[in-house]
C-alpha cells in the first residue's frame, strides 16, 4: 500500500510530467516564462504587464498542476485559480475594460485639446494595424502558418501598440493566440525606443527635426470636461461597436476632470486597476500552452507585431510632414507623428528624446502627447471596425473559426 | 508535415483583408477628423459663451471635494463631527 | 463585397439606430443621461452616485453596442460588461450589501448613543415611505400609471433617504423599476438643503427653532464597540428580514470601533467602497432604458418620492415636538427632527444651517447626527418589513409580478 | 391607448398597503424603543460595572494597532525585522 | 387580513426561531460568535481574522435570514449574501490562494537565504500535521467521534499553523468542517505565546538556551530574487500538487522583490488582500452551522488541534539540538526551533522573548525569523502531500466523502 | 446514540495515515534539504559570477520605479507633463 500511494506520489511528479509526451513542451514555455521575468526585472521591458504574464505562463505549464485548466481527477470541482480568473475577467472582455477605465483617470487629454490637429496624427498610426492584418492573411500561404480573419485581425491590432485594446479584440476574436499576441503587444511597447529612433531619423531630414513648435495655449476645466463627453457621443453615432472600450476610457477621464469624484477615479487608477492588471496578467499569461505557442504561427506573430509597429510610426511621422506641405504657418515636427502609434507614454518620451538630440533646447514632450493619447483613441476606433465588420465577413464553420474548422 | 489552408479560402481572405483595410483607414480617419472639428467648435464655443464659468466651475468642485458638501454621504461624518466638535470646544 | 461590409458597417451606426423604431427613446435616455451628469458635476447633486449612473445610462442607451444587454450577434457570448456587473452585484443583492459596510465603517454612532431618544426622531420620519406607498396604489388607479404592490413598496422607499436601501429592496421587488427608483433616490437626497428648509420653518414655531440643547456627553469606546452588537442582537430577534443589511452596516462599524482592525474597515471606507460605487452606478444607470423609463410610471416615482421626503421631514419635525410635550425638561430642537430622513450627513447639515439662521451660536449638527444615523437603521428596519410581508401579501401570477403579468 | 390595471386589484392593493403602513410604523417604532431601552441599559451598564476598563479598552485595541502584536502576520515582518536591525547596529 | 399579515411577520421572528425545534442550536452558535468577538477585540486574538469569522457565524445563524444559504420562499433568487462570497471564494480556492499571494508580498525571505540550515527547522515542525492526522483517526474509535482520511487530513493540517493554508486544504477535503478547523487554526495561532514558552523551557537546557548565534550577513536584492523562482522551480519539479499554494507565495514575493512591481505589490498587501480577508472571513464564519459544530467531532479537533501545535513546535526545538550535535561549530539555539510551525511573526517573537529571558543581550528574532518563514513553505508542502495522497488514498463512495456516506 | 464508523474501516484508515505520515514528512524534509542546497548553490552563484550586478540591478529596479520609464504608460503621463511644464516655465 505504501508502495502504490509512493508511486502515485511520483507519478505525479512535475519531473515526469516533463519527461511524458508533450512535457518538453510545457518545459520550454516555463524557461519562455523565465525570459519574460528576466526581461521585466532586468530590462525594465513593462515590468507591470510582463511579471504577471511570466508568472502566468509558468504556473500554467507546471504539468499535473491544472492551475490554468481543471483538474480532471478532482472530485471538488477542481478548476485552477488562474482559470477561474481568465473566465471570470477575458473570457468575458471585463478586465481589459476596467484597465481602460483606470487608464482614462490617468490620462490628461490637455494637449491634444491645444492642438487638436495631431489627432490626425493618432490616426495616420493605425496604418500598421490594417497592413500587418493582411501581412498575416499574405504568409499563411506559406504552409504552417494558419491564420484566418479572426486571427488576423487580432495579429493586426498588435500593431495599436495598446495593450488592452488587443487583448480585448484578441480575447472577442482569436483567444487561442492571446498568449503570443499580448507578449507581441507588450514586448513591442517595451521596444519602443529601439524600434521608433532609426525610422524617425531615416523619414525626415534635419531641418524638419529642428521645427519648434508654438507653445500649447493653456486648456480650461470645462474643455477638459466636454472633451470626454464629445468623444463617446461621435463614437455612439459612428460606431458603437467601439463604445465598450472608447466609453470606458471616458467614463475614466470624466471621473478624474470633472473634479468632484476624486475618490472614484483615484481607486480606478490605483487599487482597483493593480487588482486587474495582476489577474489579467496572470490570466494572459496562462494562454501560453506549449501547444499554442510553440509553432510557426507564433513566429509569424512577432514578426508582423514588428512590422506593423514599424510601418504605424513610420505613417504618422509621413503624414506629419504631409501636414506641414498644406499648412506651412503651424509646423508640425515630425518626429511628433510617431507617437501616434500610442504606446503612452514610452513613444512621446522617444519624440522628445530624438528632438532633443538635435536641439536640446526643443521640448517636444507635451507636443507629442497630443498624437500619443490620439493614438488610443485610434486604435479603439480601428478596434470597433475589426469587431463589427470581421465576425460579418467571415462566419464561423460549425461555431468554429475557419482556420481552426478546416484541420478539425 | 506541416498544415496549410486551403488556397480559395486563403484569397477570399486577403480580398477581405483589404476592404477591411480601407473601411478600417477611412473610418479612422473620418472619426478623428471629426474630433479635430468638435474639438475645434467645443474650444470656440467655451471661450466665446462660457468664459467666466470656466474658472468657476474649476473652483466649485475643487472646493467641493475639500469641503464636505459635495463629498458622500458617510465619508464625511467625521469631519462633520470635527468640526462640530472644534465650534463646540471654544 | 466591400459594398456590403460598408453597408454592414452603416445598418450598425448609432445614427441609423437613433432613427429606427424606438431609437428616439434611446436618443432621450442619453439626453437625460447627459443632464444627470451636468447636475452632478455643475451643481454637486451626489456626484458620486449620479456620474456613475448618468454614464451607465448613456451606455446602456447606445443602439447595437449592447453594453448593458447581450449581442444576439456575438459569437463569443457577447456579454455586455456592464450586463455583466449587473449580474454580479444587482442581481444578487451583493453591492449595496458591500456598500452598506462602508457606510458603517464610517459611521459615528456616537451622538446617537449620548442621546438615545433622537432614535425616535429617525423611526418619524420612515413615515414617508408608506404614505408614498400608499400614493402610489392610489395613483394607480388613473390610467397609464400601473405599479403593484411590490412597485409600491420600491417608491415608497425613497422616502427612506437611503440610497444602499432603496437599490437592495427595488432590486429584490422590482428590478424593472431600479433606474428610475434610484434616481429619484439620489436627486432628491440631493436637492435636501432645498426640500427640507421651507417644511422646517412652516411647522416650527421661532422659539422652538432657538432651543439649545445640553451638550452631549462624551460616549466611552466600549458603549461604541456594544452599540452595533446590541442593534444587530434586537434585530436578529425581532427582524431577520433586515439582518442583510442592518448586519452589514453594524458589521462595518464594528470593525471601524473595536480598534483592532483598522486595515479593514480602511478597506470598507475606501477601496471596496469605491469600487462597488463605481460598478453599482453603472449599473443602476443601465437599467434607465428608454422603454421602462419614458412612461407616466416614471413621472408618478418622481412625484411621490418627492412627497415621500416631504413627509418624513415634516413627521420628524412633529414627533419632535411631541417629545417636548411629553419630557419639557429635555427640550429637542424640532429642527433636528428633519436630520431623521437619513440623507447622512447632508440633512444634519440643513438642520444645523437652519438652526444658525435663528441663532449663530446654536450649533446643532452633533445633535442631527443622531436622529441622521438614526434614520439608516429606521430605513432599514422599514426595508425587512418590507421584504418580509410584500411577497406573502401579493404572491407572483406565473412567476411575474402582478402588474407585469396582468399585461402579458 | 393607456393601460389599466383591473379595479379589484387596485381596491385590494390600497387594502394592503393600508396593512403594511401599521405593520410597519409599528415595527419601526417598536425596534427603536427597544434600541432606545437597550442603548440606554448598555450605557448604564458600562457605567456601573465597567468604569475602569473603557479606558483601558480603549487604549488596548489603540497601542494594538500601532504595536505589530495585533497586526496580521506577515504584515509585521518587515516590522519586526526593521527593529531588530536597529537593535544590532548598536 | 392584517392579522394574517401580523402573524406572517411573527412566525419569522428570531425569536421564534430560535424557540423552534433546532433554534437552540443557532442561539449557541451565536453566542460563540459573540465569544470570539470578544477573544479578538479584548484578547488580541488574531482580529483582523477572528472579527470577520465571529461576525459571519452570528449572521449565519440568525434563523430566517438565509444570509449564508438560501431562502426557500424567495422569488428572486434568494440567495444570501455570505453564501455568495463563500460560493465564489471559497468552494472555488480563490480567497486563500489571494491571501497567499499578499503574504508572499510581506514577506522577507531574507534571513532564510543568508542562513539556509534553518529551513530543516520549518521541515521538523510539520511533524504535529501528521501526528495529529493519525490521532484522529484514533479517536475515530471512540463513539460520536468519525472523521474520514479526508477530515483526519485537514485537521492535520491546523499543525501547520497557517490560516490560508488550512482553509485552502479543508476547502478540499472537508468544506463541511471548515467553520471548525479555522476556528482552531487561527485560535491556536493567537495562543502561540502561551502554548510554545512551556514546551521550549521543557525540551532546552539552560546552556542551550544562552547559545549566540553569529549575526547574519546581509542578503543581495539578487538572491531575494532568485529565492522565490527557486523554490517554484523545486516545487514544479517535485510536487505540482502544492504550486498553488506555492506558486501564488512565490508570485507575491517576486514581486516585492523584483522592485519595479511596487504598484503591485502594494495592493496585494492592502486593498486586494483586506478585501479578501473580509470576504473569507465572514464565508469561513458562516461554515460554524450549529447542526456541522455542535457535535463531539469539533471537541475532537479543538484537542487535535492544540496537540498539533504541542508537537510541531517540540520536534522544531528537538530538531535544532540534533543539528547542533551534528555541526557543533555553527550552534543554533533551539529556542528558534519553535518558530518552525509558522504563526508568522507570532512564533518568531516568542522565541525571541524567551530568549531574552535568560539574556536579555541575544537578539534571536531576525534568526527566528528564519525557520519562521520556512515553517510557512513546509506547510504548505505538506498541503501538497496530502492534496496528491488522501483523495486517491480514500475515494469517495457514491461521490460523498466515507465518514458522511457511512450514515446517509 | 452516538453514530460509529465500522471498525474495518477504522483500521484501515489508522494504516492509510502511518504511510501518510512517513510520506509528507519525507516530502517536506526532501524538499526543503532540496531548498537549502539550491539556496546556498545560489548564494555562491552570485557572490562568485554576479557580484558587480547585484547593486547595479538593486539600483535599476528602485531608479525604474521613481523614473517614470518602468511604470505603466499612463500612470506616467502627468508626471511626464509636469515635467515638460516646468522645463517650459524656465
Ligand atoms: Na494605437
Ligand atoms: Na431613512
Ligand atoms: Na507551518
Amino acid at each position: 500500500m505504501i508502495g502504490q500511494a509512493f508511486s502515485q506520489l511520483w507519478q505525479t511528479t512535475g519531473l515526469l510530467g516533463f519527461l511524458s509526451a508533450g512535457g518538453w513542451g510545457n518545459a520550454i514555455m516555463i524557461l519562455v516564462g523565465f525570459v519574460l521575468l528576466y526581461l521585466a526585472i532586468s530590462k525594465g521591458f513593462e515590468p507591470l504587464l510582463l511579471i504577471p504574464i511570466g508568472f502566468g505562463c509558468i504556473l500554467a505549464n507546471i504539468p499535473y498542476a491544472y492551475i490554468a485548466g481543471i483538474d480532471p481527477t478532482s472530485t471538488s470541482g477542481g478548476v485552477g485559480f488562474i482559470k477561474l480568473l481568465y473566465d471570470m475577467g477575458i473570457e468575458t472582455g471585463l478586465f481589459p475594460i476596467l484597465i481602460f477605465m483606470g487608464v482614462g483617470a490617468m490620462t490628461d487629454f490637455g494637449p491634444l485639446i491645444a492642438n487638436p490637429k495631431t489627432l490626425l496624427l493618432g490616426a495616420a498610426a493605425q496604418f500598421g494595424i490594417f497592413v500587418a492584418l493582411i501581412g498575416a492573411l499574405l504568409i499563411s500561404f506559406l504552409p504552417g502558418i494558419n491564420f484566418d480573419l479572426h486571427a488576423a485581425a487580432s495579429i493586426g491590432i498588435i500593431g495599436g501598440a495598446d495593450g488592452p485594446t488587443a487583448i480585448y479584440v484578441t480575447s472577442r476574436l482569436a483567444p487561442d493566440l492571446l498568449g503570443s499576441i499580448a507578449v507581441a503587444a507588450y514586448s513591442y511597447m517595451a521596444l519602443v525606443p529601439i524600434i521608433q529612433p532609426p525610422i524617425m531619423r531615416l523619414l525626415t531630414t534635419k531641418e524638419e527635426r529642428l521645427i519648434k513648435m508654438q507653445q500649447l495655449r493653456p486648456v480650461s476645466k470645462l474643455e477638459k470636461i466636454l472633451f470626454p463627453i464629445s468623444v463617446l457621443s461621435i463614437c455612439a453615432i459612428l460606431l458603437p461597436s467601439a463604445t465598450p472600450l472608447v466609453g470606458s476610457l471616458m467614463f475614466g477621464n470624466l471621473a478624474k476632470e470633472c473634479g468632484v469624484t476624486n475618490r472614484l477615479s483615484d481607486t480606478m487608477q490605483n487599487a482597483l486597476m493593480n487588482t486587474v492588471t495582476i489577474f489579467l496578467g496572470l490570466s494572459v499569461g496562462s494562454k501560453m500552452e506549449a501547444d499554442k505557442f510553440l509553432n510557426l504561427n507564433t513566429l509569424g506573430i512577432l514578426l508582423l507585431g514588428m512590422v506593423a509597429f514599424a510601418l504605424g510610426t513610420g505613417m504618422g511621422v509621413l503624414i506629419a510632414k504631409v501636414m506641414n506641405k498644406l499648412d506651412p504657418k503651424h509646423p508640425v515636427n515630425p518626429l511628433i507623428g510617431s507617437a501616434g502609434v500610442s504606446a503612452v507614454p514610452m513613444a512621446a518620451r522617444v519624440s522628445s528624446k530624438v528632438g532633443q538630440e538635435y536641439n536640446p533646447q526643443n521640448f517636444l514632450l507635451m507636443h507629442a502627447m497630443g498624437p500619443n493619447v490620439a493614438g488610443v483613441i485610434g486604435s479603439a476606433v480601428a478596434a470597433g471596425v475589426l469587431l463589427a465588420v470581421v465576425p460579418f465577413m467571415e462566419p464561423l464553420i460549425d461555431g468554429l473559426r475557419p482556420a481552426l474548422a478546416v484541420f478539425m | 508535415m506541416l498544415h496549410q489552408l486551403p488556397k480559395e479560402l486563403l484569397l477570399e481572405q486577403v480580398n477581405n483583408g483589404l476592404i477591411l483595410m480601407v473601411l478600417g483607414m477611412g473610418v479612422v480617419f473620418i472619426f478623428l477628423t471629426l474630433l479635430v472639428f468638435s474639438t475645434k467648435f467645443l474650444s470656440f464655443f467655451v471661450k466665446k459663451y462660457l468664459p467666466e464659468t470656466m474658472p468657476t466651475v474649476a473652483k466649485r468642485p475643487v472646493s467641493a471635494s475639500d469641503s464636505p458638501i459635495a463629498d458622500t454621504a458617510g465619508a464625511e461624518i467625521a469631519a462633520a463631527i470635527a468640526a462640530a466638535v472644534a465650534h463646540s470646544k471654544r
